[in-house]
């Protein structure tokens, strides 16, 4: 066995902390921060200028065939560094999938300016009536000539309002169905009738809903075929899985340790309460089991062996422990750790109220806990459909 | 054995509940998301004599009890009413109990003067008591004309908010929190209240008090957490079917139903033996306390959690109760400090130092 | 409010804890443990003579009018201090049952014979195939002449090795509307055709599983009419909700807390250890919920007010969170926690290791926690009944 | 990076599995709840060579690296096999590496004598390491001939198991514990080996290795527990479904698959740790360690309470694992203790006590 990533992912690893030295200051980051929207096209474009939009695509494709060990670690640094990194995750999404299920037009008109960092993409899957059933999907497409004209409504849309396009799940035929009957389009977010609002949350982050009224879209912009957009979704939903919070576990890990480990105002150390250190002992195991979950899934995906329910343990795994730390400590710290980042008394940085807020929306987007572990039960235990 | 609330007291719930309904709308809590604190609603409150509920009538109060006053606080917590209802009522009656000549106890009678309380030693860890380091984290210290506090010489109450009070902090959501600074050598010097073992144990018992008038609010804040979860539960269709049809999500709805009736009954037997059963009093506030902070948690949790991805946009009311789960009974050092004194108190009372808790 | 049980209930403590100490010894507990049959006749009589066997009964029945505070009592401090109860408690459901829904004859042939001590019930509800769900009872009663022949098997029937009868569900016509169709008998364990084997537990409790083969049971024997045996069955179940642990829960606090006060053998206490402290403060909490809710259960009864979802509250709370607590312990205390009762160095008396095997049970008997939950959601939340 | 096993690992995990199929049957196990160990399957563990897997071959041994003994532990905890497998290779190996020329390596090599280990600082809480009171609770001591421990003088074996050996203790179910007087001045003097840092570090060394083989002992125990309640879930018919369909029971099967898989890649990286990244190695015998036991009393428990009462009843085989699922790892102060150790190893290596694991 070798449970290293391998020295080009070290390699990735020092070039990409030093660009983040050099091009990432510290004032970025408070400005992301703030900003919540998950996006900078200024810090995004410098990205794509060095090829790490496009790095895990294949060479043939003009990508930087970077080994999926390479690009588990580029996003691990941006993540953990608090880079605005969704767009770029996106876009990787987007663009493995328009080159293994697009037309030669999406090929040639999108993919290299995805790349090339000219463009970015949103995702449109979720709609108000329609969260863990992304199969109930409303958002109508209907023909008009050869093109097509969407209603509806999408929700959770976030870079829905930087990015020029939304890949977008719609409905072109009757509901009795739900899988069936789903077709998806690359909407642009320009076109007459389209009108994304901001969408606030409690953990900081600016998503956005998006309304469709009666919005012209091409059918050069239509993803596979007719009624055929579930297997679509499926594949970039596939994409998006298996990743976890494994990176932002443990920089609130190092954050963590690095309060219990300095002295207080009474001269004691937090590490020598032994609550304290059973606590960080829990949360380094949940890091590391975490981390472990993901590589292996990587390693699946390196390997291309099945995936099975493994993708769905890692994010659960993530998401579930993630949150259970946050709310352990937030009820072991008491105020002084509620405060937020840059009061008066904060303690580490703001790092225990910043993560009991961010926590639980991990349980639920790309998939709920809940989802998950009905899919774990069938794929990986056999058990039936649970409902 | 009676369970049930007298007619009376049932009279009380119903009246702050009318009031609350048009007065603190969720819409108000919004508007004070910034301050913690609402004027307009701390005046309605004063018109109903929510700040001399708890004074004793010798000093012009209602003379009203623990479960009155904690029946308040409940309704409160529902509508998470940003008002210093239990810190006026439990500086109210420290002060009233110890220095009933105390020009401050005027002024909280006449509705002037909001007062608050510097808990002694909230967390052993992160080291916010008064005691050591001369400044304390005061709920509703943004807001506070005066604090009262407890250091090696005793118990004191400090005014001088133009020098002591610090700007009101952004936390997960407590309200209005602020530092004060209780150093005696600043500003006004602090008026000395009680010395030794009086004054510890005039402390200890105004910590316990706050600490179940914040567990009665709190296990409103729990109810109507829950209530939120479950109406969305029932109506929110995916797959078909209202999703309360699931397993996953009403069964830990239920768990959350049986933890909030739980602490429900346990605030009231606290209040209740305050009276009845001195000797447990102590203990069973830091037990309800305690028990209504991870309940409150977990059940705004589980109802955010309900909520999908909508539990977590500002748009939905839960997620302003699931941020004043954590951070209202983080003022006391939260729930899991608490367990240290629930042991204490009620298993080994002889081994918790006097006027410690 | 009051939180008191009242001053007859505090008289009932006085007396059960003055006839405890006077007839049942040290030896008395350690063999009753040993057994593990949850019943002993020797005692039971004694019981019986002092008319504590029909004390929840009303007086115009023979019983002794006590009201549910001092019932609670009773069972309480027999259940604390080790007492074999199990007999008491199940001919105090039979007792109440017969006198409600029994015949005249029930009433003049078995209610006294149960006051007096003479004869004792078990429950007789649960088979191989049909646990959680009671109504798919497949054990057989059919008509022969004027009486009934049984064929089936019963699984879990505590206490039928030592009982004159067994409460028995029976079904009486097909299967397709599972709750239609169910009679209840009163079946001879002596009866031609009686098999009781005994079934061991973990817990060290001592079952049965009960085979019937052709098994001639009077129509007298039968309680309540022919294929309406469910509503029996609800109302015995009923009087057996709304209990809960509490008073188990009270000693093993108690135990946890003499231990974590008294030195070891370094010269330390366990309690000065902030872990120990915050799982005593836990457990405390959780026995002082339970206790209340039972109480509130009691109060409801004596106050002939509805139940609603409250016993299963009362059941669902205490037997999780004793649960909990005893592996919470189990993972806190080691080696020296887990030596058994009268092993050289073992802590509490046993108390953590006994617990340990004890508690998984009080989440399944007399309706799972999964059973119970489903019961609170739509009774006290108004949701949908939960697949 | 590479996460499958090789052949030659692959091959040493189908042997093992072949051979516990044929000789220990759950009835053998049964057989031996009295006394936690079967002579007859420690004899097939010998023909096999599990007494000198892990001493290296300078003395005769097979030289085999902690992963192919991982492998080996976890099909033996999968049937809960009654042998001391992980304790003689782990006391095998430091004698080999300190003492190597010292008797009882060629008796182990030989496979005459059953090596057992006095983990040190057991538990802080109820003190049975051997340090502190001259005694220590030893797994397999009941069987055991020689215990290697350690004290203020240094590191040691002692044998004369007539006089040190207790009788074998009643637990819920860990195997042949048993406890040993490791005072010197009763019976033989036990033998020196080590003293000073040599002797802590010795001691560290082979505690953190008991912890990761028995680590791999609970993940096989967690797997065939998870797989006898899935197994009873999809078979178990109730309202006319199998249970396994109900999302109160699969999705807490669900959770302990995820937790299992990621107890066994846990106990793998360490085991690949030892020469591959030797500064995390001990830190990660006790996350291993530590979250195994976790695990496996989790996954344990869940799949008992599929069973519903059938999971309690001693006919069935659950219970047999529930038991052992807290009372191996608590031989080592339980999961609870570890994580102090995990703190201290993981994350303020400084700080940790040299030998103090």
């Amino acid at each position: 066995m070798d449970f290293r990533l391998g020295p080009k992912a070290d390699e990735v690893r020092r070039e990409i902390r030093t660009w983040l030295a050099a091009n990432f200051s510290e004032e970025d980051r408070r400005r992301a921060h703030e900003d919540g929207g998950g996006h900078d096209w200024d810090l995004y474009r410098k990205l794509a200028a060095e090829g790490w939009v496009s790095a895990g695509w294949p060479v043939e494709m003009g990508g930087g065939g970077r080994d999926p060990y390479e690009i588990l670690t580029l996003y691990w640094e941006l993540c953990k560094a608090g880079f605005p990194w969704i767009g770029l995750l996106n876009n990787g999404f987007i663009g493995h999938t328009l080159m293994a299920m697009g037309t030669d037009h999406h090929r040639e008109h999108f993919v290299p300016r995805i790349a090339s960092g000219e463009i970015a993409f949103a995702l449109g899957y979720s709609e108000p009536g329609s969260g863990s059933d992304v199969a109930s999907c409303r958002t109508m497409a209907t023909r008009d000539g050869d093109d097509w004209r969407i209603n509806g409504q999408k929700m959770w849309t976030t870079t829905g309002h930087t990015a020029q396009y939304i890949f977008m799940l719609t409905r072109t035929a009757t509901l009795d169905r739900p899988h069936k009957g789903l077709t998806v389009f690359l909407v642009p977010t320009d076109a007459e009738g389209v009108d994304v609002q901001p969408v606030h949350t409690m953990g900081g982050e600016r998503s956005n809903a998006v309304y469709l009224s009666n919005v012209p879209v091409s059918d050069s912009a239509r993803v596979g075929e007719v009624d055929k957009g579930w297997s679509v979704v499926r594949f970039a939903l596939g994409l998006e899985q298996a990743m976890g919070y494994a990176d932002l576990q443990e920089r609130f890990l190092e954050d963590a340790r690095r309060w219990a480990l300095a002295e207080q105002a009474d001269g004691g150390l937090p590490f020598d309460d032994p609550r304290v250190r059973e606590q960080l002992g829990q949360t380094a195991i949940h890091t590391e089991v975490a981390r472990l979950l993901r590589h292996r899934s990587t390693w699946l995906s390196a390997e291309s062996r099945p995936l099975g329910g493994k993708g769905a343990m890692t994010k659960s795994f993530s998401g579930s422990s993630y949150l259970e730390d946050a709310q352990a400590w937030t009820q072991l710290v008491g105020s002084a750790g509620l405060l937020a980042e840059g009061e008066d008394g904060a303690v580490a940085g703001g790092a225990f109220e910043e993560a009991f807020r961010q926590t639980p929306v991990n349980t639920i987007y790309g998939g709920t806990v809940e989802i998950l572990r009905s899919l774990v039960a069938e794929v990986e235990l056999q058990l039936p459909k649970s409902r | 054995m009676d369970l049930s609330l007298d007619e009376s007291q049932q009279i009380l719930v119903d009246t702050f509940a009318e009031l609350l309904e048009q007065e603190c709308p969720v819409s108000l809590v919004r508007e004070c998301e910034k301050t913690g604190f609402s004027e307009a609603l701390w005046s309605q409150y004063r018109e109903m004599g929510a700040n001399v509920m708890g004074l004793p009538e010798s000093v012009d109060g209602l003379g009203m009890g623990l479960l009155e006053l904690g029946l308040v606080a409940q309704r409160s917590g529902r509508v998470l009413a940003p008002v210093p209802f239990v810190e006026t009522a439990v500086a109210g009656r420290l002060l009233a109990a110890i220095a009933p000549g105390d020009p401050l106890v005027a002024r909280i009678a006449a509705g002037e003067a909001i007062v608050s309380l510097a808990l002694p030693r909230p967390h052993a860890v992160t080291g916010t008591g008064s005691g050591r380091t001369g400044r304390a984290l005061v709920p509703f210290g943004a807001v506070a004309d005066a604090v009262v506090g407890i250091d090696a010489e005793g118990l004191f109450v400090a005014e001088d908010a133009g020098k002591r009070r610090g700007p009101r902090l952004r936390d997960a959501g407590s309200g209005a929190l602020a530092w004060w600074s209780l150093q005696r050598g600043e500003g006004a010097a602090p008026r000395a209240l009680a010395t030794g073992d009086e004054a510890r144990r005039a402390m200890a018992r105004a910590s316990a008090e706050w600490k179940l008038l914040t567990g009665f609010w709190l296990v409103g804040l729990a109810q109507r957490a829950l209530e939120i979860g479950a109406d969305y539960a029932r109506e929110r269709i995916q797959f078909g079917v209202p999703i309360g049809g699931f397993q996953a999500i009403a069964h830990p709805l239920a768990e959350c139903a049986i933890r909030v009736d739980g602490a429900e009954l346990l605030a009231q037997e606290a209040a209740w033996a305050e009276a009845e059963e001195p000797d447990r009093f102590e203990g069973l506030c830091s037990m309800a306390f305690a028990w209504a902070a991870q309940t409150a948690l977990r059940t705004a949790d589980v109802s955010l959690h309900t909520h999908g991805g909508y539990g977590f946009s500002e748009e939905y009311d839960i997620q302003l109760y699931y941020r004043r789960a954590a951070a209202v009974p983080g003022v006391a050092g939260g729930a899991r400090e608490e367990l240290q004194r629930v042991a204490e108190l009620c298993l080994a009372p002889e081994r918790a130092a006097l006027g410690g808790a």
